[in-house]
């Protein structure tokens, strides 16, 4: 990244990606419930129907299982559509058609035909919308072979990625925590792009290697500064993409440092954090010098009532308190 | 339309003291949503509500047509009919809030206020979600022998959603006692229904053998005479049946959305309040023939207000529940 | 019926060419589904396949009405619709024995075969899974003005399914081309559709503003009239239509189903076979209007069984695809 | 169990619990495709609707989603439904009405509505039925809090299991391995029931611990005969529930042997694998001589070809070669 370059949010990074993307491929489309006039109700739409137009940004019914189909059926066949689904709630609603469709049309066709989609969608709590409005399931579309997945942490992440991900050939799925949209950070005015598959070391360091995806970051590297002040160098590391998953970076991160945390904000049963302590777990086995540690959302649905919601989510402090622990280990 | 025109023989059938109900019901919803903006403008509720204000005459209406151990399923704009189904405005404040008082100890909200004592299966966050619950709820009801009928209320945006086919196809091979309320206040959030909406609504119900009307969402009267009639030949086992209430929300989808020129104009907005509101059309008829005086609504108007109020102060007193609230209930 | 009531102003349009390649591509879906039938009692097809026996004047009497590059989709019962769209035999045998000379390279299997060549999106395992996809070329069609036409074939069990609403709210709403074709062939697997669709099939689709129809879909000849005006109106910027064509599976739900009457008779099946059989009608009718005699389709009968044992022997012969074909074409 | 017991079928012990349950309580109902006269293209349900009649076995349209929203509303409202989804393929149509509905109904009502209903489904590969046919994905619902999560191994415990599964007042998703209703194993004729919650060792052993789940249990039993051959003493270990999971005798096990394989018919990527092999990772850390070992399905759409298709599941010998493997580690 060059110095001294503009800042933007997050959603003005996603907001920015789908633009430049837009002008440069004329195929590429969105679909979804309140796109247009309304630029969605967290507003990283807006401005985008009055410079393309409503033949290429489209309003839907609510109607996710439908337009996500309809969206695999336009991939195939010249289009390149982003479908957005409001939230990561929804994305129940269209499993069938990531899945049984999307996910597999390349495969089952013998290679013939290809999916070159995108689905944006949201996760992450906090934002006192209770259990069906804040889930983050992306664990399920993680452990489905033929789908990617990304989960940007930065609005530089976010724009890179995005714009990556519209230009892959396969159905990739992305997922923005909606409490992230007004993070600020640096994003250059130059074009980039940045491959999916390719973990980025947050920041760097020797004692511990922390592990975390999305909005998990941001708190990850809180709890590092925490960390710094208690003498802990901790390590950063953001997979960036679920699926490729960087195992290499990740891997070697750990055996450096011998210990590691992975935090992530789905559940942590069956989730991103079982896959990655797994992987960790194996991967580094002759260098770790304690268990990983797994910290995600509490095995609840969300509740509504703010102090207990606020139970549920990892904060940096939970992050640093399990990071002491673990280096207090021999 | 003139006061006779009202004077239908369903009409005749109801009663000086349900008429009061119905109209104590409507204005204490109107005052229970005001009091919710306000708790929001006042930044004292979490997160966002979405209020019934306008359309008090459809959960009013349709709810009065109901024995109390039918069952409702609601929505994301459900305040109305958890209210109008007998819920009290203390312990849906208390909800509101995230307090232990609350229908669901907090851990619902706004969109998920369930109570079993009233009937209310739940209100729904997700559009056309509640649909399933409510046709099995109707399942059940017509296995068990019970007489229930259930009434599936949902905004014309889930008309979108395939799932309501899906269930009123089998709603009508079972012949199962639901009535889908579609209470089309114009618009899916931001978009009007007429991009959303293709062809003719009636038409998908009928599709599938469903009885279907529409009504003026605005009149409680028709509501409740179309309710009581529909609700009652589910009861007597002519399967379920589709009644589509034409109303408008006054406020914005929810209570942040202030600004909605873009898609709905301050005159359209200004049109349905002063010439079709619900509470005021009943208040002037029921003046009109006589069946009470302005006093007596005003004594009720001040009533409501105070009631609302003092469900406010207890919802505000109320407790937070305890931290190791947060993992009970996840199983049964 | 008569002769005379066939010559219709559309039959008048299509050439004896026409008639004859119709009657030589149910044909060789026929035989085709015959070797399928006995490839799998003969244990030479691994898995399972649903027959099209009886339902081939479906298919080529609305294929005929595309042009090559139109798009199809297809069902778990989708032989018919592949061969009649143009796909070639011997592949799709091979497909079948999963081969990698097949299709899908053997990957796809009886349920998925698809051909970009000729147009073909893919069979589909889901019921109802390619409503979206048909959808969405449509829309594809539309956009970069391509003036392609979109078939989306399925049968009367899809209609079971809420994303058929969905997506013909979207396509009637964005007016695109494309034909949903429902094969009423009487039954969901075991169980007669009477059991599992209320109210009435045509209406479900004007409920939505798309222009349906319903026809004899032993009749190609009729078939093909419909599907020419609707394709063409379709072409021309009309959008969505809906055609239900009744027609019948002689053969189980799949090739192991042999005991059948617990579902349905002897009797009814008989009556289908031998007095509505689509090919019998269009020999009889091309016969006895003079349009050819009985020794050249006699002559496109045995070619159309020696082309069909050649490509089953192709397929038996050709080899597997290699091990480290398993892990590819998993991402593009 | 006691000695010379009756031996059933995997699909007459399934239905042998439905039969007495809906004699036990007349609230039991069944829902799906094709379950009356039929009896399921399985053939698993042959003979209930004859002796429970057509309002207790019913047909329902091709709808997944539309009759598993009905029995969560019919749970909710004294009925105790029991949902045939016909293959484990098609619970995509249905991810809304279980996890946005079923499995929160309770939570979200503060604890005031329960929803005791059972989805019966199906997973496992190996029968050349292609891609949308042959997924295992239980991972997605083990992944939910509100369900539980059933995967029995043998008729005995599909018995016990699936009719605790029918009194137990929660959501509760049944996986059957599609591949083993043939398979024979002693079931008495005494009733009896099996908790949800309690792994099961399957044969007790010393050198490793090999835990499996549904038809992979057989599969792993296989291969501790051939271990046997090679003086590897193996022990295997059924979970029988995914949720709640019995950490505790997975963790033992693998203490007691200092190595684990964990097998099991999903994907591995963010699959049931993973969360089994993260647990005995941190909870066998210190006793661990080997990295825990994950065996499921290869990461790719199931292919239909025969050849193929055989290359994707874990079989007898794989398991016996990566036990081997594992055991020559010090
Ligand atoms: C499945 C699903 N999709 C989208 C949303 C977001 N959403 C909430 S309310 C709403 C509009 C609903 O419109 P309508 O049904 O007409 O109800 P109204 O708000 O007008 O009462 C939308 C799209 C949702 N909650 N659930
Ligand atoms: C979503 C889904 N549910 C169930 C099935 C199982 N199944 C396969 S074919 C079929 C019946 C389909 O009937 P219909 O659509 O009338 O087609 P037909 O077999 O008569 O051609 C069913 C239930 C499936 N493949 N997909
Ligand atoms: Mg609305
Ligand atoms: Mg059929």
């Amino acid at each position: 990244m060059p110095e001294a370059v503009r800042e933007l949010t997050f959603a003005q990074a996603v907001r920015e990606a789908l633009a430049e993307e837009m002008r440069r491929d004329e195929r590429v489309c969105i679909l979804g419930e309140d796109v247009a006039e309304a630029g969605t109700p967290f507003k990283v739409l807006s401005g985008l129907v009055e410079e393309f137009g409503k033949e290429r940004v489209l309003d839907t019914p609510i109607s996710e299982a439908g337009f996500t189909g309809l969206a695999v059926g336009a991939a195939m066949t010249g289009i390149r559509p982003v479908v957005d689904i409001m939230f990561g709630d929804f994305i129940t609603l269209t499993m069938d058609q990531m899945v049984n469709q999307a996910a597999k049309v390349h495969y089952m066709s013998g290679g013939k035909w290809k999916v070159p989609m995108v689905m944006r969608t949201t996760l992450g709590a906090t934002r006192r919308s209770a259990a069906q409005h804040s889930q983050s399931l992306h664990a399920w579309f993680s452990h489905v072979p033929g789908l990617k997945v990304i989960l940007p942490s930065t609005p530089y992440d976010a724009k890179g990625l995005l714009k990556t991900a519209i230009r892959d050939e396969n159905p990739c799925v992305f997922f923005e925590d909606k409490m992230m949209y007004k993070l600020r950070g640096p994003v250059p005015e130059e074009e980039y792009t940045i491959p999916l598959g390719k973990a980025d070391v947050k920041r760097a360091g020797r004692d511990i290697t922390i592990v975390a995806t999305s909005s998990m970051v941001q708190v990850a590297l809180g709890a590092a500064t925490l960390l710094e002040e208690s003498g802990i160098s901790a390590e950063v590391i953001d997979p960036r993409t679920t699926w490729p998953l960087d195992e290499k970076t990740l891997i070697e991160s750990a055996k450096k440092t011998s210990r590691a945390i992975v935090v992530d904000e789905g559940y942590v049963r069956y989730g991103v954090t079982a896959e990655i302590a797994a992987v960790i777990s194996a991967g580094a086995f002759y260098n770790l010098d304690a268990p990983v540690k797994r910290i995600g959302a509490m095995h609840v649905p969300i509740p509504f009532s703010p102090p207990l919601e606020d139970l549920t989510v990892p904060t940096e402090n939970v992050v640093f308190e399990a990071a002491r622990e673990l280096c207090a280990h021999a | 339309m003139t006061a006779t025109t009202y004077r239908t023989g369903a009409d005749a059938r109801i009663s000086v003291e349900q008429w009061i109900r119905m109209y104590r019901r409507m204005v204490s919803i109107r005052r229970f949503e005001e009091q919710v903006n306000e708790l929001y403008t006042r930044a004292l509720m979490p997160g966002l509500a979405h209020l019934y204000i306008g359309e008090e005459a459809v959960a009013v209406g349709i709810c009065e047509a109901l024995r109390s151990d039918d069952y409702i399923t609601s929505t994301h704009r459900g305040h109305g009919h958890c209210l109008a189904k007998g819920a009290s405005p203390d312990r849906m404040f208390a909800e509101l809030l995230g307090k232990e008082a609350g229908y669901c100890r907090g851990k619902g909200g706004s969109m998920h206020i369930a109570d079993p004592a009233t009937g209310n299966l739940g209100a729904n966050a997700i559009v056309a979600g509640s649909m399933g619950i409510a046709t099995g709820a109707a399942f059940s009801a017509k296995r068990l022998r019970t007489n229930r009928v259930v009434v599936c209320f949902f905004g014309e945006g889930a008309l979108g959603q395939g799932v309501l086919y899906e269930v009123m196809n089998l709603a009508q091979l079972w012949k199962l006692p639901v009535i889908y309320v579609c209470e089309n206040n114009l618009y899916n959030e931001y978009t009007h229904y007429s991009e959303t909406t293709a062809g003719d609504i009636l038409a998908r119900a009928t599709a599938f053998g469903l009885s279907a009307e529409s009504v003026d969402g605005q009149d409680v009267r028709l509501v409740h005479e179309a309710a009581a009639r529909l609700v009652e030949a589910s009861r007597q086992g002519k399967g379920p049946a589709f009644l589509m209430c034409k109303t408008y929300r006054y406020h914005g989808h929810h209570v942040g959305d202030i600004n909605r020129e873009y898609y709905r104009s301050k005159q359209e907005e200004q049109g349905w309040k002063t010439e079709r509101d619900p509470i005021q059309r009943l208040r002037d008829w029921l003046i009109k023939e006589n069946l009470t005086d302005a006093a007596s609504l005003d004594r009720i108007d001040s009533e409501a207000k105070t009631e609302i109020e003092k469900a406010v102060e207890f919802a505000l007193a109320a407790p937070y529940p305890k931290p190791g609230e947060v993992d009970q209930d996840v199983y049964a």
